[in-house]
Order: C-alpha cells, then structure tokens, then sequence
C-alpha cells in the first residue's frame, strides 16, 4: 500500500512541456489570431505587404489601442464605460473652447482639460459606489449627458457644431509638438499616437502583472465581495481605473484636437465599443478578473488591420461589415482555442 | 441542561491567567430585513484563549462572526474592540483593528492564481509597488505545505483546486498573516482528519502565542480539543455559555443535538443496520 | 403564389449606359463621409459608378462617417497609389492631412458634396456639390415668401455639421424655426418624435426634413398629429417625387446626388487624359434646384430609374 | 433556556407588512420609477397632459417594448443580442425582397421572413455552444454579418439601398391590416403595436414566472453549470430565447415594413442598446439570473416617456441626450431603492 | 494495515443479499491538463450497498464522482452503467440513467428562491406547462422540515441562506427524487449533529429501499455508521477497498490519517492544553 503523505509532493503532475509554457501566456492567443489576420491580408491585398503602407494601419491601430488598454483594464476590474468614447472628445473640445473663449494659452486650456477628464472617471467611479447601480447603467448615464453637454456647450460657445480654431493661439506649437508630432522613417511615416499606445501598454502591462495595483485590480474584478473581505480596497481601485479611462481619454483627445486642429462634436460617438470590442477580442473576460493588456492591444491591432484590410484587398465596401464580422469572431475563435489547447497542457 | 451562567462572568477567570478582552458584543442583535438572525448576543474574545462557537444550521454562527468581521453591521445593542464602541464600515477597517477572519464561503477570487490569492491584500512587494512574485510563491508553497497540502503549479487558478484545498489556502493565509484575534468559520469542514488536525493544531498554537480565537464549527470534537470557552447558539440566541471545566464533551455534544436525540439516532441507526 | 401586380417583374430595369472610352484603364477612390446604406450617398455613388463605366475607370468605393477615420480610408487609398481619389470635405480638418498626402503624391483629388470653401486650399483640382449653407438659405428664403411662421427643421444625426448648416441656414431666413433631433435608425422612433413636437406646438406650420426619407416619415407623422403644417425637403427620391406629385411635399431643395458623384469622376478622368479642370478653378454647384409641383414630372422619369 | 426545536418554526421571523410584499414584486421598483417620470413630465409638460397625445407615447414606448421583452428574458437567460437591432430591418427587407423579387404574394414573403428570422436566432445560439464564446461577441459577428447582408444584398436585389416598394403586389392590403392597423377611440389614436407589446409582456411574464421553462430561463441566467448539473437543458434553453428574440425582430419588422412601406437599409443599427437599457432600466441584471419582464416592458414606457416627454417640454433640444442620461439614471436609481427597501422588509 | 482484497469481490457477498452492479468503474482515469486527479480506479456501486469514498483534500473523490454524474468525461479505463459501456454527455444524460447527485459546490442558482432551486430540472406542472406552484412550495417545506430545516419564507433566494440550509435544500431535493443511484458529495460537511444525523438516517432508508448510495466524507464516523464498503483513495488512486466486516472503525481512521498521526496529534494537543 503506498504510504506517500502529501509532503513529498504529488505526483501526478506532469511536466509542462515547454511550448505549453509559451501557449499559458495570456496574450498568446490574441498574438495568433493577430498573425492569422496579418497573414490573410498579405496574401490577399498587394498594398498590405507594402512595409510603408503599415503606418496607416499602426495608426489607426494606435488611436483604438489608446483606449483599448485603460478599457481592458478596467473590464479585468469588472466594469464598463460607455462614456469612454465621448469623453475623449469632451476632452478636445474643452480643451480648445477654454483657450479661446478666455483667449488663454492653449496649455491652460490642456490642463483643464486634463482635470475634466480625470473629474469625469472619478464622477463615473463616485456614482458607482453610491448607487450601487451597474457600471453599464451608470456610464450610460455619463454618456448621455457628456453628448448632450458636448453639443450645447459648443453650441453656446462656439456657436455651431465645430471647436473653434486654436491654431494662432499662443502654446498651440509647442502642444501640437507634444501631442500631433509624427516622424518618417524611409517611406514608413509613423504618428506620435504609436508611442503613446506602446507606452501605455507597457505601463499597464506591468502594472497588471506586476504590481500590486494589480493583483487588486484582478481580484476588485473577480469577486468584489472577497476582495474587499480580504481588505482590498476595491472602491478605490475602481474609482482609480476610470481615472486612468479619463487620462487616456484625455492623451487621445490632444491627439485629435492637435492633429485635426478642430473636433466636432458629434465624434467618439459609438468608440466605447469598438474599445470594448479590442478588449473582448484581445480574450478580456466581460465579467471582469480575467484578461490582458497585451491582448487588448493585440486586438485594437487586428480590428485595425481588418478595418484597413479590406479596403486594401479592394473588397466591395458592400460586405464591409459582414467581412468585419466574420474575421472578428473567427480571430477571437482562435484565440479561444490556443487558450483552451493551453489550459490543457 | 447546563449549569452555566448565562452571561459572560466579567472579572478575570479563575484558573487560568488574567486575559484582556479585545472584542466584547452587548446585547448584540441583527436582522435581515424581516428575518432576526441574531439577538441578544453577549460574548467576550479574549486574548490567549479559544472561544468555540456551536450551533445547528442557521442557528446565527456566520453572521455573529461577519459582525466582528466587519461585513456586516449589527442592528442591535453594541460591540466594544479595545473598550471602544465600534461600527467597522468596512473588512478592511477589521484588519485594520488587528481580526482577521476565514469565512465559510472562503473569500478567495476563483480566477486568480494560487498565490496570488494566498497574499491578497497582502502583497510583498519592493520598490515601487513591484510584487516580489518569487518570494511570494516560495512563502506561499511552503505554508500551505506546512497544512499537508502540496500544490504543484502554484500559477494554477484558485478555481481549479478542490474544496477542502481552496480551504487550507484561506487558512494558511489568515494564520501567516497572524493578527491579534483570528476568526475561523467552520475551517474543518471540508478538511480530511490529517488536515484538520493540522488545524487545530494551528489553533492551539495561535492561542499560546497570546491571540484570541474564534472557532465556529459543528464538530463537538474539534470543539473540545482545542476550546477554552462554548457558546451555543440556537435561533439566534445564545442557549448556553461554558468555560471548559464546567462541561464535558458528552454535555455539549447533548446540548448541540438537542438533547438525546443524537444518541437515539446512533441506536436507530444500529438497529437498522444489516 | 404569384402576385399578378407589381414586383420585379412589374418594374422596368433602367437603360444600361452607351457606350465606353477606350482610354487606359484607371483606379478611382471615392471616399465619402456616408453612414451604411445611406439613400442620398447611394445616388452619389450610382452616378460615380456610371461615370466610371463609361470612362473605363475601375471604381474603388469607401466611406466612414468619422472624420478620423473617413481620412484613414483616403490615405489607404493613397496607399494603394490610385489613380485619382474625390472625397467630400464634411470634416474638413481631419481630411487636410490624408489629402495633402495625396496631393504629395501627385494624385489628383477632387472634393465632392461639402468642402467647397477650402478645397482649393487643399490643392484639389475642382469641386462638385451645393454648399450647404446656401441651400439652407434657398429653402429659408422659400419658407418666407410662403408666409411660414413657424418652421421645425428635423437633424437626424446629432451634431453632423453639413445637417446643422442646412438648418442654421433656414433659420438665418427664418428665426424662429426650431430645431428637433430624432434617431435616423428608427422610423417608429422618428415618427413619434415628430409627432409629439407637432402636438407640443400647434403653431407650426412648416417642417422641413433633410433627408428623403425622413420627410416622408414626418408627413406620416403629420397626418397622425392632425397637423396643417407644409412640408419641404433637401433632396429626393422616387418616392419623395411621387410625394410632391401628390401634394404631401411641397418642394424639394434638390442638390443632384448622381451628378456630383458623376461629375467628380469624369472629372478626374478629363485631367488625366486631357488636362482639363471643370469649373475653371471655381467650384461647381450642383444646386440648390427646387423641385415642385411645376417641373416635377421632369424628374419623376428619372427618379424613378434611381438617378435623381 | 430554550428548547424549541427547529420544527416548531423559526421564531425569528416577522410578518412581512403588507405593503412589503407589494414591494417585494420584481417590477414595482420599475413602476414607482415610470410613475416618477410620468408625474414629473405631467408637472412641466402642459401637451403631455393631454390624453389624445399619450398614443404617441405609447407608439414609441410599444416598438421598443416589443423588442425589450425578449432582450430582457435573454438577459434574464445569461445572454446579450446584440443583432436584435438590425434583425428587425433583416426580416423587413427579406419580406419585401422576396416578395418582390419573385413577384410572389406578400405573405410568402412575410412567412419566409419568420423562418429565416427563427433562423438567425437558432444560428445565435448555435454559435453561442459550438465557439462556447461569450454571447457579446458571438452576436456581434452575427450584427456585422447581418448588417453587411442587409445593405449588400438589398443593393443586389433592389439596386439601392432602399427595400422595393411592394404596395401593389397581392396581399398587401391584408398583410398591412394585421401588422400596422391602428384604432382610433375618440381622439386617441392607438397602432396595433401597443396590442403586440401587452400580448408579448403578458405572455413572457407568464412563461417566466408560472411555466417550467422560466425555472429553466433563470436557472440557465444565474449558474449555468448548476442547472446543467440538475439536468435543466440550458442550451437549448438559450436557443429557444435567441429564437423568440427572432420572432419579436420578425413581428417588428412586419410593422415597419407594411407601416412605412419601405425599410432603408441602415434602419435598427444601434437600436439593440436602447432594448438593453429598456430592460436594464427595468431591473434586469446584466450578469443572469434575475429580472422581470414587467419591469423590461415599463423600462420601454420610461424611454419613450423621457425621449417624448422632453420634447412635450419644449426643452431645449441641444441638451436632449443630458435630460436623457439624468433621467434614465434618476429612474434606474428610484426603481433600486424601492427594491433595497423592499428586500428590508 | 488492512487485510482487505484490492480488488473489489465479483462474486455476491456473503452476509447480505445477491445486488446487483448499477454501476461499475474498470481501471478509470481522468486528467485535467497536465494534472492526473485520478487513475486505475475500480469500484463499483451496487444497489441496496452503501459505498463510502473517503480520502484526503485533493485526493480525487469529487473528480471520481463527477464522472459517474455525467460532468466529466474520464480519459483512461472504463465505466459500465447496467453493464454498458457508457460515456455520459451531460449530466441529464446520467440522470436519465436514475443517478441523482448532490455535489460539494452545491448546484444551486443563488439569486433563485428556494422552491424553485428545489424543484429545478423536475418541475411539477400542470396543462401548458403551469407549474403548480403552491403544490411544489408545501412540498418543499415538508421535506426539508422532515430533515429539521424551516425555511419561512420559501420565496427568499437560495443565496440568503446559511451555509448548511442550502446543503439541506440539495440534499433533500436528491432524496425527494430518488434514483436507482444517489452519489452524495460530502453532504454532512456544513452541517450540524442534528441535520447529520437526518441525513445519515436518510442514507440508512435509501439503502433500505434498494438504491445503491455512493457517499462520501471526511468523517470516519459517519462513514462507518452507514457504510457497507470503505475505498478510500489517496493521490488519485486507490489505497484501500474493505468490505465492512473486514475493517474497524480504528483501521478506517488510521488509513485515513496515514497511519499514527492523528493519535500523535491527540496527545500533542492535550499535552498542550492549559
Ligand atoms: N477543474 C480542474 N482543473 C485542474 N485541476 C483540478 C480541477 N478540479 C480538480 N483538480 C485537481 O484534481 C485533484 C483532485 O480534486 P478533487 O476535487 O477531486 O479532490 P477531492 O478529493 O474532492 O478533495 P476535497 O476533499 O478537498 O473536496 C486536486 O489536486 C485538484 O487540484
Ligand atoms: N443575506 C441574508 N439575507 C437574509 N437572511 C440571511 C442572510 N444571511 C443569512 N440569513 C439568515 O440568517 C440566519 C443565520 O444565518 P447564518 O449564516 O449566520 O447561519 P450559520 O449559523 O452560520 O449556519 P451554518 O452552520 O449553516 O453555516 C439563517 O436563517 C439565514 O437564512
Ligand atoms: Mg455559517
Ligand atoms: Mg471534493
């Protein structure tokens, strides 16, 4: 009779083998679904394999990643924000109409704009723990009212449905160096918005996996009520990441503004869930504790390269939809079955 | 049936060695929207000793101890930490005070990974905020094997280990993390003997390091290994408070079952038996 | 079972077009700022599909209604090394980057529908639309001689700049017009919307939509608020033509879609083989035109072919 | 000392008062919510007074109502659609099309449309339990795919983006008398929808509440895997509420096709969220398992309330959607504070 | 230590009367990934026996059971149901086959009332599908005072209930429904002396009434209060397999222990009592 007490260990684990380690990491199967896309495209549409045509597709990549990564964190937390797409331009439009009104420096109007954006998260992250409402409900209610303020306000300030022109106020080079700046590398022309994206993944990255904040925001996520019995202070942790939706927002909002030097306010209408989309197709669990940054970039990468594909495969704009549809849930299929083939390892 | 007092006897014990009272609930009630589930509940947590919590099924034993806890607040009477009145608002806050608590349904994120569980709220970590994931697993395998329990892969989620496993990792982490009055709710429940013994050994040795411990369970057994101090409860009433030299195990083991009922099971059984 | 009236078969399939030039085959981008399934964006491109079968230009269709992203599909385009690229300049500040990109790369664009002050700014080589400000001064200028009081205008896309300028322009004419948003996805919705207003305020006695579409659901709506009010419109239909010719419509501010669509790529395929620039430097006004009651059986064959 | 044994009952009981078990019903919360909104619009908006215009409302609050109550029991179920929006404009433009195309009778038109919508609401759910992905994305693709098909298929068929006119085909006439009449007592004038949207409520909430299959709806909701494990059928469970969210998309596309007469192609986008507030608004949890299709059904009366009513306002229109949000979260929050002081009882 | 075969006896038993196999484990394993939580297993569970599957936390006992209820597939040997081979899809598929369970995560639907969780899956109904709701409640609350639950107010959510309620509510549930086969996942864990002591008496009547009880437990008393064969597994695999007349309560134990440890634990720990 075998007389083994537990302490010698239990043997019947086998050894991983070495490439299920590599199929554990969590972005991994985003990373295929990413190369299936990539690997599509390059065999259907000429103008893709052309190494200087990739900056438009980084870019626009880039501008959904931005808020991909502030918004993964926060559905690995466990919530929502449908404010997240008017916000940025919320943030544009402040930031433009307090220059101008009073005639500031655009830097001024920057900060502000700044202090709104975080004021908005922390309202979202406030209302949520007093109303113990649903975040969906909640940053619903964000959202409505930010389009229905973003248009009045315009309207009352600019007069029409269009920021006002900042680009003779003073500051307004020294900002669209900061935020609008791009640089040409051969014939590859990449936007500032590519840093900014990587940047904040990195950052989120580490803090997800590697810090404390992180271990926090994955338990607030997974089981508020445990958490908070463990002494998680999860209502800050939460408040926190609709902060960081809010400062992300804002970063994308200064890229708008000082790209396009006007916004208009009926933008980022409609965003949250292309963001929302990048997350869940990156493998973000919608309810929450469960998920990657690196998967959520890896995501807003392969609804880049699928928006962008099509039109380079000149495909009939007809199907564009459709043809968006069935890649988007045949990437996120194979994510899924690298992540269960993983787990089974 | 006992021959207890009723109430708590306030001066120091005779026998054992003068011990301060870090929680003491007066009078202490609470409802549920229409239902009552405690009422009157008078008890003192003493340092250096093992108070035993007993009672039947929705007799009122977890929601006494989220009281303590800090999950809930009572709706009735008053609870003294330190001498103090006291009305946590949060768990956190209960930490804070120094209780640390294993609750019956366990407190831990399932789709979080072993170790991460294990110092939750807890975190070691160095310079900015940087977990110090090795040495958090190292610490965290050998706890729980110190419990009996060996967990290869500790990056396996909480989710996927069994129920008494899941049990032993909120234990070890309540008994490392140590406070001045730990909080056991039916930690033996689903443990194997060995592992409830290491339990209960735990138990003791908290208790002789000078902390108070609360120990709720439904086995009269455990109980008595290991308490210095029952209560019963019974609808949300305390139906008997003893000192351990005043009851024998039989006693309590009666009082629990309501009455002979049990012995006469035992004998029913018997006879039934082929 | 079959239907002994109407369907297909019941329906006439428009004359294909005549004949093909035999100048080398080219590649255009249309990019527009068109929602899927927009009927108006649908005329454009029929007329910018004609033009390209007949100038054997091979057609390269794509729109987004965000400004970023609508420039997204141009500088893909220019990626792509068209031929030639006509865009509208609705969101004229997001497209300045992508079309200077284009106009870098020697391709020649042409604005279409809105941008008409800054296209040449742009470096484009012509345009082909209404302003929309102007039309919407047409219509307000109409509105008065007819004695309105007090006209709603219907924006059914909340904070589109082309929709607002059209109202603001009536309302330059008209002060006291008011504005109402409805949801242009939900025809219940829209109905509804226009109805409550028409019962909030019985004084109105002109609406004017800004689709087609929508104003054939707010003559709906009219007729189930008991409202008096006459109706106007930007832009037609084959149904809206039969409405004017039934009287629920009282005109139609008419910037002729499938010309612009048309004109912009014939355009291209004129300064490709022969250096010509239509409009001379200035842009080409595709309306305002009304259509009323007077001339609307001249465009009633047409429209009906879907090509007004 | 005591010696009540558990089967002399649990003393510790009180009575529940009256009005708590009144308020312990799921949708009163919803109720109190409505009546809120009503008193509040009675109080500022002098035509929303008047009884003849409360047919307008309710011909808003009916259409969306239709499609709230199957979106509600999916929610109810565990599952999103996010194709209930534009499956509405599927099966009017299939109706027509067909219909015309073949120059068949309308009702072989309007009779194919149901099967091809039970159709895609039985691929919904077919998907759901093959990719075993989450519900959001799977019909996400299904709302890309079909909206791709909508515009694409419609300009092949008809070659516009508008569905054929098919007032004179056969059939017509008796086809429009069931699917868009309308009655008018006195000078309130009510369509037919109001007539689907009470059968509809009435009978979900009956199924919910008094039939088999609603034990199994909110067990499939509130833990799966349980109510597999005690042998509930969830997933053809699902399937089936997918379908019925199929037929209701049928039902309200027959109404706008033969009410309008022609569909444009672009119809119902983003219409799936409005049913998803309806429902949310109306007490239904977005995480499964709990929820009322009475309270759905009065979340569609609360939005038609406040879209219309601020327009019966008179108020300024610009602010529109931040009259909407405040009112929608101002509602959700009265309706859960009624339910929190009912389970206090 | 013990004297019992490894294998289980085909042949009848002596003693009680011919049974018949319902089920029968030949060699089953079962891994999850790179964790194999079971292997070699052979058992078999016949009617009008109770078999008793004891084993330390992890040791695989609720795996085991899951592949006889039809949640997991196994991956190694076999399993005859009425002596066919059998693969279940899902759990209504082993339910079809009158094998009933109660698991040890309870498979409950929280935020449903406690009549509902109790009639899920088997719902009484009437014409159109009508469920006959005053009917299912005043059942409900019959069996579950029958095991000394009041539940007041039936139409609370599951979710607000104590801990061992809601075990009562699924175990009462299984038993109202019967089968030819009752799999029991530590069904006395959460519970108090008194409910034990119902639910052991029910085992007891079960058996009687010739269905085959698998039942297992952490317990050594309860188990051999009832129980007509002991496996008790250990790291997945079987470490001993006993007829009742071949082992005594003081072997049963100590196999559980491993061996003398649990003795030892008694001693250090009144050796350590003040
Ligand atoms: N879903 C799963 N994925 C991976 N490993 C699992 C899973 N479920 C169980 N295991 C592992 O399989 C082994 C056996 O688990 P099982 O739940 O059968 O134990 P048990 O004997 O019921 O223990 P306990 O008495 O604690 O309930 C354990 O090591 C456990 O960690
Ligand atoms: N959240 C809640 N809402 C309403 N009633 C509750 C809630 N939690 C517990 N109760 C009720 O309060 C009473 C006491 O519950 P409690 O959980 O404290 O019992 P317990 O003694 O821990 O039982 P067990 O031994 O079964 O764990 C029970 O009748 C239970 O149904
Ligand atoms: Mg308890
Ligand atoms: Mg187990």
């Amino acid at each position: 009779m075998t007389t083994a007490t537990a302490d010698e260990g239990d043997g019947r684990v086998a050894a991983r083998p070495a490439y299920a380690r590599l199929l554990s990491f969590p972005a991994i199967g985003a990373l295929i679904g990413a190369i299936a896309v990539f690997v599509l495209f390059m065999a259907v549409a000429p103008p893709f394999r052309a190494i200087d045509n990739s900056g438009t597709i980084l870019y626009q990549a880039s501008t959904i990643g931005m808020m991909a990564v502030p918004v993964a964190l926060l559905m690995i937390g466990g919530e929502f924000d449908l404010s997240a797409g008017v916000a940025v331009t919320t943030a544009a439009l402040a930031a433009s109409m307090i220059a101008w009104q009073w005639s500031l420096n655009v830097w001024v109007g920057v900060l502000l704009s700044l202090v709104l954006a975080l004021g908005i998260g922390w309202f979202n992250g406030w209302l949520l723990q007093r109303t113990k409402l649903p975040s969906f409900l909640v940053t619903l209610g964000t959202f409505f009212i930010l389009q229905g303020c973003n248009l009045a306000v315009t309207k009352l300030v600019a007069g029409g449905v269009t920021s006002p022109r900042i680009t003779d106020i003073d500051g307004y080079d020294s900002a669209a160096a900061v935020f609008a700046s791009d640089i040409s590398i051969g014939g590859l022309h990449l936007e500032i918005t590519l840093l900014f994206w990587l940047v904040l993944t990195v950052v989120a990255a580490v803090a997800l996996t590697r810090l404390r904040i992180g271990n926090w925001i994955l338990a607030s996520g997974g089981d508020e009520a445990s958490a908070r019995a463990v002494g998680v202070p999860a209502a800050r942790t939460k408040t926190g990441l609709f902060m960081f939706v809010g400062f992300c927002a804002w970063l994308l909002g200064m890229h708008t503004l000082f790209n396009f030097d006007a916004v208009q306010t009926n933008m980022g209408i409609g965003n949250e869930f292309i963001y929302i989309i990048a997350a869940v197709v990156g493998g973000c669990l919608l309810t929450g504790g469960y998920g990657s940054v690196a998967g959520a970039s890896l995501g807003a990468l392969i609804y880049g390269m699928t928006n962008l594909g099509i039109t380079y495969a000149g495909w009939n704009p007809d199907w564009l939809k459709t043809f968006l549809g069935v890649m988007l849930v045949g990437a996120t299929l194979i994510n899924t079955f690298v992540r269960r083939q993983a787990a089974k390892r | 049936m006992s021959t207890a007092a009723r109430r708590p006897t306030d001066g120091p014990d005779g026998g054992t060695s003068v011990t301060e009272t870090v929680i003491r609930l007066e009078d202490v009630g609470k409802s549920y929207g229409n239902v009552r589930a405690l009422h009157g509940i008078n008890l003192d947590v003493r340092q250096g000793e093992v108070t035993c919590v007993l009672g039947d099924n929705g007799a009122g034993k977890s929601t006494l101890i989220k009281i303590m806890a800090g999950l809930h607040d009572y709706t009735e009477g008053r609870m003294l930490v330190h001498g103090q009145v006291t009305h946590f608002g949060s768990p956190r806050q209960a930490l804070d005070a120094g209780i640390a608590t294993v609750y019956q349904d366990l407190a831990l994120a399932p789709l979080m990974s072993v170790w991460r569980n294990f110092f939750l709220g807890k975190e070691l970590h160095g310079p900015l905020g940087m977990l110090r994931v090795a040495q958090m697993k190292q610490i965290a395998d050998s706890e729980l094997r110190k419990m009996g329990i060996v967990i290869p892969d500790l990056d396996r989620p909480v989710g996927a280990l069994s129920g008494g496993q899941r049990q032993c990792v909120a234990i070890a982490r309540a008994i490392y993390f140590g406070a001045k009055v730990i909080i056991l709710d039916e930690p033996t429940a689903a443990l194997g003997v060995k592992q409830s013994g290491v339990v209960l050994k735990y138990i003791v040795k908290a208790r002789d390091a000078g902390l108070g411990v609360v120990f709720i369970t439904h086995n009269p057994h455990h109980a008595f290994l290991v308490g210095n101090r029952f209560v019963v409860l019974k609808l949300g009433e305390v139906s008997l408070e003893a000192k351990r030299d005043h009851i024998t195990l039989e006693q309590l083991t009666g009082e629990m079952a309501g009455g002979d009922e049990l012995t006469a099971l035992e004998h029913e059984l018997r006879d039934l038996h082929p | 079972g079959c239907s002994s009236s109407g369907g297909k078969k019941a329906t006439e399939s428009s004359a294909a077009p005549g004949g093909k030039a035999n100048t080398p085959s080219m590649t255009v981008a249309l990019v527009t700022h068109s929602g899927p399934g927009d009927t108006f964006w649908d005329l454009v491109r029929k007329g910018a599909q004609a033009a390209a079968a007949k100038d054997n230009i091979k057609l390269e269709y794509s729109a987004d209604p965000d400004g970023t992203k609508q420039a997204s599909l141009v500088q893909a385009a220019v990626d792509k090394k068209v031929d030639g690229i006509a865009t509208t300049l609705a969101k004229p500040d997001a497209m300045k980057g992508a079309v200077g990109n284009a106009v870098k790369a020697k391709i020649p664009v042409v604005g279409l529908n809105s941008g008409s002050d800054v296209y040449k700014n742009f470096g484009m080589i012509g345009f082909f639309g209404q302003p929309e400000k102007v039309a919407g001064q047409a219509v307000g200028d109409k509105l008065k001689s007819a004695g309105a009081k007090k006209p709603i205008c219907i924006i059914h896309e909340q904070g589109n700049v082309g929709l607002e300028d059209r109202c603001n322009g009536v309302k330059e004419k008209v002060p006291a017009t008011q504005i109402v948003y409805v949801n242009g996805n939900d025809l219940p919705s829209v109905q509804s919307t226009v109805t409550a207003k028409l019962q909030q305020d019985k004084a109105i006695d002109w609406i004017v939509g800004l689709n087609a579409d929508i104003t054939l659901n707010a003559v709906k709506a009219k007729k189930a608020a008991g409202s008096s009010a006459k109706v106007g419109t930007f832009d037609t239909n084959a149904d809206l033509v039969k409405a004017i010719q039934g009287g629920d419509v009282e005109f139609a501010v008419d910037q002729q879609p499938w010309l612009q669509g048309y004109l912009a790529v014939d355009s291209i395929w004129l300064y490709t083989t022969n250096g010509d620039t239509v409009g001379g430097g200035m842009p080409t006004l595709t309306g305002p035109a009304f259509v009323d009651k007077s001339n609307v059986d001249a465009v009633a064959k047409f429209a009906a072919a879907g090509t007004r």
